[in-house]
């Protein structure tokens, strides 16, 4: 591996175009209880989306790991890691969760993306007025 | 026709390396490809505050202004063309308009005007243009891309006559709009402000310091573990997770190291590409200092809802509009530079 | 030559441009409800919503057809869609439930007070009558159990050259797994015939947490079997097209009368000669 | 009638011991695949399973099973058939698995494979004979097999099989 890091090193010029190629996607979800004020755990939001994981998609739904890679308990949002493949699963399954514990609820997904980056900046939420 | 679940819609990443000295590169050409910047984010690795030259390119970042309900046949006012179109370059852009709903309009620095319209409103206008290139089955949205400096176009003639009718009484199209111009800033635009309900607007600046940060070998990491690692760090995403943790296993990639402290910059507003050039050259210097760690890091996110992206591309959103690129410095002037896209856009430059 | 600066023509349109619309949102006696659907649609993103008034006739007692409340008596503020600086537009929509074949009246007058007019049938007889013979904008397929008949292709495009949608909502699919399935496999059933043309997706929510995002209804649309192009035209641009038929239908029973204003005929002679300046002309060389 | 396209799955009921094959019946052999594939699948699954899933044909002796799924999603729904342990009978939970033999486009392409399998399963018992005439009596089977092959071509297609190729 070392004479690559050389030939790098060197400023050598190298392109390459990469299409579809990241592993993972990213979301940006928060959930909307009825009551307002109530507050679930980092791993109780983890286990409340494997249980939608699992109604819809079976086994092969819960099998679908996902990271939780932040959490603010106050506003419930979170940022989701899950594998390209599972995204589409992943996201039909919050969209149709709807209570918990017999309480209504719904996740809002803000923003999805093959790049975490881009969570960091949405010019939809630029507020100027 | 089953869907396949696991699909995901395209996006494009380019990565490239080279060095500044290298006659070849490119870095200047792709910065300005990039015209409506929303959000501009460092990374100094090693440093806990901002340094002073940094400083002052940040504050001396151009300020934008956004004028309210702007009849947009305003753009076509013979002073403001003078003064603001055909001298410098001027960066218009409207706002708080969703390119996959509304009509858009971008006012770009070398006076081309681009309306992104939807069929009635285009076909009311009675002006050419073509459809646009992520229309699907019916066309919904059509594209008029106007050279405003082009003679046809000059006030009084026959193109500027029917452009000026149609969006003055035909279509009358009216948006809240951004405006910056370089380098003149608010006095070239002083013919359009004086007419408009506007409000001038600063980039806002906001640092956060870091300690104890791991960081990955940034020289051969694969761009898809050094771009995540970034958003980590952008987004304040802990890299301490063990794989077999429940919640997390987002891990910084190996082989890594630990920087005692790092310094996290952002500047959020409507970014000119030149103010970023200059960022850039005060970067190179502020690397050539002896100092602790050879590198930084800068990322610069377009708008998700301009009608252009990299040039003069056409820019669309599908169920994600995001653009953007990151550009890494490194001591010796060389850079990693990578340039990602969603799904309804060209390939980057 | 001065312009006047009178509108001359109504426009721009807010009702027809491809933004995103929620055509089936139940209407609620209860104020505050119905103001908290509204406003939450806003938030989400929904420029256009229709509130739907549901008439379920049965032939034990003679029923009256609901009457439509005007919008500003139900709702107060009319909130402004998220990201936007408009306020959202509320339009009525009656959608008659059919079981016999005298359960829908060709054009009712009572129909007419509705903006949009939407048939549920029940039985495959009424679903091939109402494709291809009622004067309706939307055909609504049930989502709360099994329909008891194949989909088959003549009252599909039957109702496609009529530009008639076919509607499918998803807040019963959010409230229980039974009708989760009733309505995966309603929606996979239709997709198989119709291609993903031609179809609109709608909340038919009944309160503010059963609405979900423009975003997270054309991902669940994967689930229907709609690819993401046709799923993003069953929120925007085919809701549109039911707007635009809803008009024609409207207006192709009374009687169109336009009048050219004065400025109207000033205009036209300054520009170019001929009819309405339409784009398809080349211009320039 | 939209002509709509099937997959046919042509499978072998394994069960330990072969008289509880006889209790079977398409039902609970029905029963057994939506349950897998509600499991596998969740409601997602279970409502594509729904929709024109059938067993088309349970032969209690051979233990051979046809099941018709749609063509869209027969690869979601055969990845759950693999998960069923257990058929459901009147109460009793007949320990089995169900082996996939042959994927067709029609109930014809999976007969003439059935066959095909069927002269190879007896050409693999001859040298298990006890007794000349046992062996007999498979080589007897063998002939009226390939013969039951021959005039099968003249009959006219069963069902709505024969127009659509294998994948």
């Amino acid at each position: 591996m070392k004479h690559l890091d050389q030939e790098e090193e060197s400023g050598v010029y190298q392109r390459a175009v990469l299409k579809n190629a990241s592993p993972y996607h990213y979301m940006k979800v928060r959930l909307v209880l009825e009551d307002e004020t109530s507050r679930l755990s980092a791993v109780e939001l983890k286990q409340f989306i494997l249980t939608g994981l699992k109604t819809l998609h079976g086994e092969v739904g819960a099998a679908i790991n996902f990271d939780l890679l932040k959490y603010d308990e106050d506003t419930l949002t979170a940022l989701l890691r899950v594998y390209s493949s599972g995204l589409v699963k992943l996201w039909s399954s919050l969209t149709l969760l709807g209570s918990y514990q017999n309480q209504d609820c719904a996740f809002r997904v803000h923003q999805v993306s093959p790049f975490l980056l881009a969570l960091t900046g949405n010019s939809r939420d630029l507020q100027l007025d | 026709m089953s869907v396949d679940l696991s699909s995901t819609p395209r996006t494009l990443l380019v990565c490239e390396r080279s060095s500044f000295q290298e006659e070849k590169n490119r870095v200047s050409t792709q910065v300005e490809q990039l015209r409506f910047n929303y959000k501009v984010s460092l990374l100094l690795p090693e440093c806990n505050s901002l340094p002073s030259q940094l400083e002052s390119v940040l504050d001396s970042f151009t300020s934008f202004y956004l004028i309210k309900q702007l009849p947009v046949y305003e753009l076509l006012d013979k002073d403001f063309l003078e003064t603001a179109v055909y001298q410098g370059n001027v960066y218009g852009l409207s706002y708080k308009t969703r390119i996959d709903e509304d009509n858009c309009v971008a006012l770009l620095p070398n006076g081309r005007l681009c309306l992104s319209l939807d069929k009635d409103s285009f076909e009311v206008l009675g002006f050419e243009g073509k459809p646009s290139k992520f229309n699907h089955r019916t066309k919904s949205r059509f594209v008029i891309s106007v050279d405003l400096t082009d003679r046809r176009m000059a006030p009084g003639g026959r193109g500027y006559q029917r452009l000026l009718t149609g969006l003055k009484s035909r279509l009358q199209l009216q948006t809240d709009f951004l405006l910056s111009h370089h380098p003149g800033g608010g006095a070239s635009l002083q013919s359009l402000l004086s007419r408009c309900d506007w409000s001038e607007h600063r980039p806002q600046m906001s640092q956060r310091g870091l300690t104890e940060l791991s960081c990955p070998a940034v020289h051969s990491c694969d761009p898809h573990s050094l771009l995540e690692w970034l958003g980590a760090v952008d987004a304040d995403v802990t890299c301490e997770n063990s794989s077999s943790s429940f919640l997390s296993t987002l891990a910084c990639p190996e082989p890594k190291t630990t920087l005692s402290r790092a310094l996290s910059v952002s500047v959020c507003g409507l970014l000119l590409p030149q103010d970023i050039q200059r960022l850039i050259d005060q970067l190179r210097c502020y690397l050539q200092q002896p100092r602790l760690e050879s590198w930084v890091s800068l990322t610069v996110h377009g708008f998700a809802d301009s009608p252009v992206s990299w040039g003069e591309n056409e820019h669309g959103f599908l169920k994600g509009g995001e653009n953007f690129y990151t550009l890494l410095m490194f001591h010796n002037h060389t850079y990693r530079l990578h340039l990602a896209t969603g799904a309804h856009d060209a390939c980057p430059p | 030559m001065p312009f006047s600066s009178s509108h001359v023509f109504p426009w721009p349109p807010s009702s027809s441009m491809a933004v995103f619309m929620d055509l089936n949102i139940r209407v609620d006696p209860d104020k505050s409800k119905l103001q908290r659907l509204i406003d939450t649609a806003a938030h989400l993103g929904f420029s256009t919503v229709a509130l739907n008034y549901v008439f379920e006739p049965s032939t034990k007692k003679k029923q009256e057809i609901p009457v439509p409340t005007p919008i500003s008596e139900l709702i107060g503020e009319l909130p402004v869609v998220q990201g936007r600086s408009r306020p959202i537009r509320v339009l009525n929509r009656l959608t008659v439930v059919t079981s016999d074949a005298s359960h829908f009246r060709p054009n009712a007058a009572e129909y007419r007070r509705f903006d949009l007019l939407a048939v549920e049938p029940t039985t495959e007889k009424l679903f091939h009558a109402a494709c291809m013979s009622y004067d309706v904008d939307i055909v609504c397929i049930s989502v709360t159990e099994k329909l008891p008949f194949f989909f088959k292709r003549a009252p599909i495009n039957g109702a496609v050259d009529r530009g008639v949608l076919f509607e499918l909502s998803y807040a019963a699919a959010i409230r229980d797994s039974t009708r989760r399935r009733y309505t995966i496999a309603n929606a996979v059933c239709l997709m198989e015939t119709c291609k993903g043309k031609n179809v609109i997706l709608s909340s038919a929510a009944e309160k503010a947490l059963e609405l979900r995002g423009p975003y997270d209804i054309i991902n669940l649309g994967s689930l229907f079997g709609l690819s993401d192009e046709n799923s993003k035209a069953a929120v925007s641009s085919s809701c549109r097209s039911v707007l635009l038929h809803a008009e024609t239908r409207k207006t192709a029973s009374g009687i169109i009368s336009t009048s050219r204003t004065d400025q109207q005929e000033a205009l036209q002679d300054q520009t170019d000669p001929g009819d309405e300046p339409s784009a398809k002309r080349p211009k320039h060389s | 009638m939209v002509r709509v396209k099937s997959r046919y799955l042509l499978c072998e009921v394994n069960v330990s011991d072969r008289s509880h094959l006889l209790l079977l019946d398409d039902r609970s052999v029905g029963a057994a695949v939506k349950d897998a594939v509600a499991r596998t699948h969740g409601d997602y699954g279970a409502a594509l399973c729904s929709v024109r899933f059938c067993v088309k044909y349970l032969n209690a002796h051979t233990g051979i099973v046809f099941l018709r799924f749609p063509k869209r999603c027969y690869k979601l729904l055969w990845s759950a058939l693999p998960f069923i342990t257990s058929v459901e009978m009147r109460g009793q939970k007949i320990p089995c698995f169900l082996n996939c033999l042959h994927v067709g486009g029609t109930i014809r392409t999976c007969q003439k494979f059935l066959i095909r399998y069927n002269t190879q399963q007896l050409h693999r018992m001859l040298p298990k004979c006890k007794n000349e005439e046992e062996k007999q009596q498979v080589r007897r089977s063998i002939l009226n097999c390939s013969q039951a092959w021959g005039n099968k071509e003249e009959l006219e297609g069963e069902g709505e099989s024969g127009e659509d190729e294998e994948e």
